[in-house]
């Protein structure tokens, strides 16, 4: 299984990667309107005559930086938020209990929409990643601190604090090494949870203004009613992607789990 | 009369890969009414699988490869699961597990899960019936039984999840009981009151025989007539308490006396692992001696000649050169 | 002095950061639109305005400021400075008045719907999301469980199918997955229809037509949703029960012979509890999570509402829908908390031997 | 919380199966379309409606009111005259225009016009709608009184009948614009005077109190249909079987559908679907690639190419008192460098004729402005090779990157050029597509031009503000008779010019454009838009514009993109037959609630 997710996702870098080479990449107008797949642009032509084949090849690219972007940020902050306020518990970790929930109770688009409002050029992929990531870190420290709050009862850990190392120092060297492969497998989810995002952040059309994502192709073949005339190609391929990215990721991270928590192992 | 009687038994893992883990390999012994035998060895000898085949319980991947257990006659094996489920567990063998607190569900009462039991193998008997029977089990076991059996496992000390999971076990008077290091993860005290509970139901006879697997040969010598030491899924040596204790014959039961007999309470956790190096492989097949790689007293020739059961001294091992 | 009760001064405790939180979260709410230096006065002004003399548009302009409580007002008179220009409210009045009209349930007048009441249009959309959401979310999880607890039980083939299916369907964006749907099954074979509520030709009335209607239309939005959320509540079922698997309660409940329903109870039981908690929060979420669903089947719900919202800057309109999530969410949370507590012997427990939560 | 395993599932799949069948069986039902709002008896129109209806008050701001009360449709309240968007011509309702002149516009009231409570429609009624400006700034006619100084009624007798002529004062000292006059006349609807009166009597005089009146309970109209109920999903109303124009302009007939559905879509792609399916029978919405949906039997006025007539004209206008935007030659540049054809294509699916170079449109009724020599001579039209020339001699440098793509620009100072930025709403696609188009078009020509795609919440106040480089805009939308000059006016006047910055706002010619009292000020244009309303000698009227349109060419203070119908006008034959199109021109191309084209209802037929 695991093999099978590592291959689709290297795959599909692969392809963000490696596309542009075999594929000459242009925004250019190249054809008719909507002009059906066939031939050079073998999955046909948008709204405004430009190859799906590019348009694809950069909305993934632009997905996946926002994931990985969302996914980075998202881990660090939830990590040692997480760990910080399990270790401590007590008012500290109510405290940061309340941090949390109120970043879960703000919903991310109405952040973004009063955030990208006062930018003059408009929403652009690195913001949307980044306030993403800053939304969506909850969850994350949510599960981290549950784990370093069992941690902390462990004795090497008791006696590290006897011993009098300071907090600093027994959560970086005692507890983060403990936790690494599920901070890893919190990672992987994050990024995918990222692509869901900007994919949903762009429908309701609150998408990237500087780029296309996959997100955003699928909005504009809602927009210029695509559905409606049966132009399948113009959401199949993009939604395909998306979903086979998270499939991969999913993939991976239940392998991990199956390999990190040999109960699941058998 | 032998009331349990284990022939030749081999069990085996089935690997994800189709590889067979031969866990258990060739155990044999009979055991009369009343006894109680010991079974030691390090962990991951192979005890707790063999546990499972003495009770005739295969959940994959655990299979058996060859060999038959036959409780008061009749054999446990080519049964079906649901057979098995409710005609052997509990009322034929059953089974004290170690880490009493795992062992009860966290989420469910003591008496509720005891009643799960009866239940399980009653058909048709009703609650009230139930709990009269279980009041009067567990009064047994000088604690305040109502507040025991109206509690969740963690409300209890861990003497008291001890000894209902004792009292859950033999709830249906099981023929032979088999305990799994019971006493492993208590406190010394706790461990002398569990070993006496444990002798006052065979007194009462709610069970006659009994098999105490364990790592702690200090206690066995107090408990069992006689001990089996086990390595590497074999037995490598079976005898009388004292035999084994005072007069081993197989280089690994020495070893492990080496390490246990000295032992004072203080250095009572240090496992038999102080002998140098590791068991084998089990995945692949030893045609040698299982014990030559660690073996003090090895020669050339035990890496390759397979090793057969013998009587020496009144005994059996698994060792051509001991005498 | 609540040493007696532990389950009751838990209980207190939690309430107070929740109460807390709700409050910082209000004031966020309050805050953050007021933060893009745009003045929505402007928004409206820009439909209003075309067309009409500046002095015209001025005065019309200066109703609404007043109107909005954007401007200082005394005895119904704009407060104006020596050029006559209207004085802005500080942030901080602005704030006042907001909370006073919050406290007695006014959300403010929406701008794009304006005269409209924001509460009113909440009212009226509510109603339509709970209903596509709560049963949705239920079946999804309450399936989802069970088929996930089985496949954990059982393994085995229907694990080996179940297990990389569910998988599958649970990375499914689900507005993608709608998308497919009211592709192929209102396009391409128009069995479904692929928008609103209820047939055009009804008006909402307690007819079997009416509800029938309903049910009709509910089809497509329903399974966009359930599908998606049942898988991923199997994975994390399923994970869960696996995990309990390799417990020793479970074992032990083999050797002792357990019936088999006995011991996926046992198993159901316990790897429900921290499921629970997943129920609430996408309970909390419904109001969020709606949004695209509702747009996609232009479905007749409050998400809808806050996209219409969105798209116009309806700061007013956004501003109450965010309260409403945010009540909702927490009251969530708030739930679990407490349920876990009195579910969970371990944490009821917990609290009686006063380690707290 | 306790789960009995297996038994459970059983259930679950049981009732979720029992969901299903229930719907297909609802299907079968509903096709019936007995219950309700009869298919037969219905006609579903829909694209003007978005949000939730939130008030029928005649009175409230028209953007506000809901269909069909706000804007100018005329199925409950009636204007006095409609304007025939097709001919030119006038048509009566509620009154009959008798003559335009430059002291006065002369209407007859129609003494058959009854409100549905019985009363008829008065004089009293008109001037009471009109003094409404005077007596309150809130009211829509407060902009009525800078054009009519007065409303004379005088009893008069034609052919047998007493009828009230009402004369339309021009007022002289204020705008001086019978033009406007017509525009008002088609525009505003009456509405009763004595249902109002009392109003506002109740809310002693508070104008604004009434205006949030929502005036939805069996309101007093004087149209064809009236308000039977609304929700957020749909506004019905009803044909009123006593209308009296039934007998006085239809020769007794009635509307044929009793009932008209307006469905509120959420989202612009569900108008094509719903047309596709039957489900509406027309709509006003943008709807690319209508060619495609022919086998559907949803069409529109013209069989092919441009399909649409042609009203409206999208235009970036440009902020002239920016630096290099206030340079013209950079903006005939601009003009020069955008590729219409391809925004005609791919922006508005082929929805428009070939651009010419100006404001006034070459096709429609506006064609016998236009003049083809001056846009060969003066106007510039896509050219690349010209638009980097026209840059060169300015003096403005280009430099591109490696690949081709612009790096960035400098003016003949050598100064770098700031990247310019064209201001549009976000998720208006076919403003989007116009956006991007022109864009590209620019940057090729070297021009360093980026997309400002914000949300409309952040475009609605730039507008008037001026605090853009270029913006989306679309001035005087709607085919009035005051077109084209009505489009000069919004893009050229300075008669309300005020600088950028601080809460100055302009609501025309937001570019800034013609700053009076600079030396670049040309007074022609703001006295040419004065001199066109008074002229009725067509030859003078023909000069006066083309003068006009060179001034906008040579100056080019905004870059028209495409040419737009004023309203999309697309309908299905599923249901309903006989919507007027190029073959049977009997009524322009609006949906029946506007204008002229009302007259669409009394002539449908039931498709068999």
């Amino acid at each position: 299984m695991f093999v099978i997710g590592i291959a689709l996702f290297f795959g599909t870098i692969l392809i963000a990667l490696v596309g542009p080479v075999i594929f000459t990449i242009t925004m250019e107008r190249v054809g008719p309107q909507y002009a059906p797949p066939g031939g050079r642009y073998f999955l046909g032509l948008n709204d405004l005559g430009q190859d799906y084949i590019s348009l694809l090849i950069r909305g993934l690219q632009s997905s996946l930086y926002v994931g990985f972007l969302a996914g980075i940020i998202a881990t660090t902050l939830g990590t040692l938020i997480g760990i910080y306020g399990g270790f401590k518990g007590g008012w500290v970790d109510d405290f940061l209990n309340m941090v949390t929930n109120l970043f879960i109770v703000i919903p991310s688009f109405v952040i973004l929409i009063l955030i990208s409002s006062s930018f003059k050029e408009g929403r652009s992929l690195t913001l949307i990643g980044i306030i993403i990531g800053m939304t969506a870190w909850t969850w994350s420290a949510r599960s981290v601190r549950a784990q370093s709050s069992a941690l902390k009862s462990k004795d090497h850990i008791a006696l590290a604090k006897m011993n009098g190392a300071n907090t600093l120092k027994v959560l970086l060297v005692h507890i983060l090494p403990y936790l690494f492969s599920y901070v890893f497998m919190v990672f992987i989810l994050q990024v995918a949870s990222g692509i869901l995002s900007e994919a949903a952040i762009s429908m309701i059309g609150l998408g990237p203004l500087d780029t296309v994502s996959l997100g955003t192709i699928l909005n504009q073949a809602k927009n210029t009613g695509a559905l409606g005339d049966g132009v399948w190609w113009a959401f199949i391929p993009a939604s395909v992607i998306i979903t086979v990215i998270v499939f991969a990721l999913y993939l991976i991270n239940t392998s991990m789990e199956g390999v990190f928590n040999p109960r699941l192992r058998k | 009369m032998a009331i349990f009687e284990v022939d030749h038994l081999s069990l085996h893992y089935l690997t994800r890969f189709g590889q067979k883990i031969h866990a258990v390999t060739d155990v044999s012994f009979t055991m009369e009414k009343g006894k109680i035998l010991g079974i030691a060895g390090e962990s991951g000898c192979g005890k707790s699988t063999l546990v499972n085949g003495l009770m005739g319980l295969f959940i994959p991947p655990l299979y058996p490869t060859s060999g038959d257990v036959r409780v008061a006659g009749e054999s446990l094996m080519n049964r079906s699961p649901k057979d098995i489920r409710e005609n052997v567990l509990s009322r034929k063998v059953s089974m004290i597990p170690q880490g009493a607190f795992n062992a009860l569900n966290p989420t469910r009462k003591v008496k509720d899960i005891a009643a799960d039991v009866m239940s399980a193998h009653m058909k048709g008997i009703d609650k009230s019936h139930i709990y009269d029977r279980l009041r009067e089990r567990f009064d047994l076991f000088g604690m305040d039984t109502n507040k025991v059996l109206n509690s969740y496992p963690i409300q209890l000390t861990a003497g008291e999840r001890q000894r209902s999971v004792i009292g859950i076990s033999t709830l249906l008077n099981p023929q032979m009981v088999i305990a799994d290091e019971p006493t492993s993860a208590l406190d010394v005290t706790t461990q002398k009151v569990v070993i006496k509970l444990i002798f006052d139901l065979l007194e009462k006879g709610i069970f006659s025989t009994m098999i105490f697997i364990t790592h702690e040969l200090p206690l066995l010598r107090h408990v069992a007539h006689d001990i089996a030491i086990m390595y590497a899924g074999e037995f490598v040596e079976v005898g009388t308490t004292e035999q084994i204790v005072f007069d081993p014959r197989h280089p690994y039961t020495k070893a492990l006396m080496g390490a246990m007999l000295s032992a004072e309470p203080g250095q009572r956790q240090r496992k038999p692992t102080a002998i140098e190096g590791a068991p084998p492989n089990l995945a692949n097949a030893i045609q040698g001696c299982r014990f030559a790689d660690r073996c003090p007293a090895a020669r050339a020739e035990c890496k390759v000649n397979k090793q057969e059961i013998r009587i020496v001294g009144e005994r059996q091992v698994r060792c051509d050169y001991a005498q | 002095m609540l040493k007696k009760y532990p389950t009751l001064r838990y209980i207190l405790q939690r309430a107070g950061w929740y109460f807390l939180t709700f409050i910082v979260a209000v004031a966020i709410n309050f805050l953050l639109p007021r933060l893009g230096n745009n003045n929505p006065v402007d928004i409206i002004m820009g439909k209003a305005g075309s067309g009409l003399s500046t002095e015209d548009a001025r005065q019309k302009e200066e109703k609404y400021l007043q109107e909005f409580g954007l401007v200082k007002v005394s005895n119904g008179a704009i407060v104006r400075d020596a050029e006559g220009k209207p004085i802005k409210a500080s942030k901080i009045e602005q704030f006042g008045n907001y909370l006073k009209m919050c406290s007695v349930g006014d959300l403010g007048t929406s701008f794009q719907k304006y005269p409209k009441k924001v509460i009113d249009v909440i009212k009226e959309a509510l109603p339509w999301t709970i209903a596509l959401q709560l049963p949705t979310i239920l079946f999804g999880w309450i399936i989802g469980n069970i088929l996930g607890a089985l496949a954990a039980y059982r393994r085995g083939v229907f694990d080996k199918i179940f297990f990389p299916g569910a998988l599958l369907l649970s990375s499914f964006p689900f507005f993608v997955f709608g998308m497919l749907l009211v592709y192929y099954f209102s396009v391409v074979i128009p069995w479904f229809p692929s928008m609103g509520g209820y047939a055009n030709d009804l008006v909402p009335s307690f007819s079997f037509a009416f509800f029938q209607s309903v049910g009709y239309h509910y089809v497509l939005p329903f399974f966009s949703i359930f599908l998606i959320l049942a898988g991923g509540q199997a994975i994390g079922m399923r994970s869960m029960g696996i995990y309990e698997l390799g417990t020793d309660y479970i074992k032990y409940a083999k050797w002792l012979g357990l019936k088999e329903n006995k011991v996926l109870a046992y198993l159901f039981r316990n790897a429900m509890l921290p499921q629970l908690t997943g129920l609430a929060l996408s309970l909390g979420n419904m109001v969020g999570g709606a949004l695209i669903t509702e747009m996609i089947f232009s479905y007749p719900g409050l998400g809808m509402a806050i996209l219409t919202a969105i798209q116009n800057n309806d700061y007013p309109m956004i501003q109450g829908c965010t309260l409403l999530i945010t009540i909702c969410v927490l009251i969530a949370n708030f739930t679990v908390d407490i349920m876990i507590g009195f579910f969970d012997p371990r944490v009821k427990a917990g609290l009686q031997i006063g380690k707290g939560k | 919380m306790k789960m009995k395993g297996l038994s459970q599932i059983k259930y679950l799949l049981v009732s979720a199966l029992l969901l299903g069948l229930i719907s297909c069986q609802a299907k079968k039902e509903t096709e019936t379309g007995e219950v309700g709002f009869p298919r037969s008896k219905t006609l579903y129109l829909a694209g003007s409606q978005w949000g939730d209806p939130n008030t029928f008050n005649p009175l409230a701001e028209s953007w506000q009111a809901a269909w069909p009360v706000g804007d100018r449709f005329n199925l409950m309240y009636e204007p006095l005259i409609t304007y025939n968007s097709l001919d030119g011509k006038f048509e009566p309702l509620l009154g009959t225009l008798i003559s335009k002149g430059n002291d006065s516009i002369v209407v007859d009231i129609n003494p058959e016009a009854k409100w549905s409570d019985g009363n008829p429609v008065t004089s009293a009624d008109v001037k009471f709608v009109f003094e409404l400006g005077r007596r309150f700034k809130g009211a829509a006619t407060a902009y009525a009184v800078e054009f009519i100084s007065g409303i004379n009624v005088a009893n008069v007798d034609v052919n047998g009948a007493k009828v009230e002529r009402l004369s339309f004062m021009v007022n002289k000292k204020g705008r001086n614009n019978p033009l406007v006059i017509l525009d008002l006349l088609q525009a505003i609807r009456i509405v009763p005077a004595h249902v109002f009166e009392k109003l506002l009597a109740d809310n002693n005089n508070d104008f604004g109190a009434v205006q949030k009146l929502k005036i939805d309970a069996n309101p007093v109209v004087s149209g064809p249909y009236n308000l039977e109920n609304y929700s957020n999903e749909k506004i019905v109303i009803k044909r009123r079987d006593d209308y009296w124009g039934n007998k006085s302009l239809y020769a007794g007939k009635m509307p044929v559908p009793q009932f008209i559905i307006h469905p509120i879509f959420k989202s612009n792609d569900h108008f094509a679907i719903a047309l596709q399916q039957g489900g509406l029978d027309a709509s006003q919405t943008f709807i690319p690639r209508i060619w495609m949906k022919k086998k559907d039997k949803v069409n529109t006025w013209f069989e092919s190419s441009p399909y649409f007539t042609s009203g409206a004209l999208p235009l970036l206008l440009i902020n002239t008192t920016k630096a290099p935007l206030n340079d013209k030659n950079f903006r005939r540049a601009m003009a020069a460098a955008i590729n219409y054809a391809d925004i005609k294509e791919l922006a508005v699916s082929g929805y428009s004729p070939d651009m010419q170079p100006g404001l006034i449109m070459a096709v429609g009724l506006e064609g016998k402005y236009f003049n083809a020599e001056d846009a060969k001579a003066v106007g510039v039209s896509y050219n690349p090779e010209n638009a980097k020339k026209i840059l060169a001699d300015a003096g403005y440098k280009s430099v591109f990157k490696s690949d081709g793509s612009l790096d960035y620009m400098t003016d003949k100072a050598g100064n770098r050029v700031p990247t310019l930025s064209i201001t549009s709403p976000a998720g208006w696609s076919d403003w989007e597509a116009m956006v991007r188009l022109a864009v590209k078009g620019m940057r090729d020509a070297g021009i360093d031009i980026r997309e400002g795609f914000v949300d409309a919440g952040l475009y609605w106040p730039a507008l008037p503000s001026g605090n853009f480089d270029l913006i989306m805009h679309k001035p005087a939308a709607s085919v009035t008779p005051s077109l084209p000059w009505s489009r000069f006016e919004a893009i050229m006047s300075s008669r309300n010019w005020a600088p950028v910055g601080g809460d100055n706002k302009m609501n025309e010619n937001q570019g800034r454009y013609n700053q009076p009292g600079t030396k670049g000020y040309n007074p022609a244009v703001d006295s040419l838009l004065k001199l066109i309303p008074t002229l009725s000698d067509e030859g003078k009227l023909v000069q006066a514009y083309r003068e006009l349109n060179k001034i906008f060419m040579q100056d080019q203070p905004a870059l028209p993109l495409c040419y737009l119908p004023e309203q999309f006008y697309e309908y299905s034959s599923k249901n309903w037959e006989n919507w007027p199109n190029e073959k049977a021109p009997y009524a322009p191309p609006l949906l029946p609630w506007v204008g002229a084209s009302t007259k669409i209802l009394w002539n449908l037929k039931l498709a068999k």
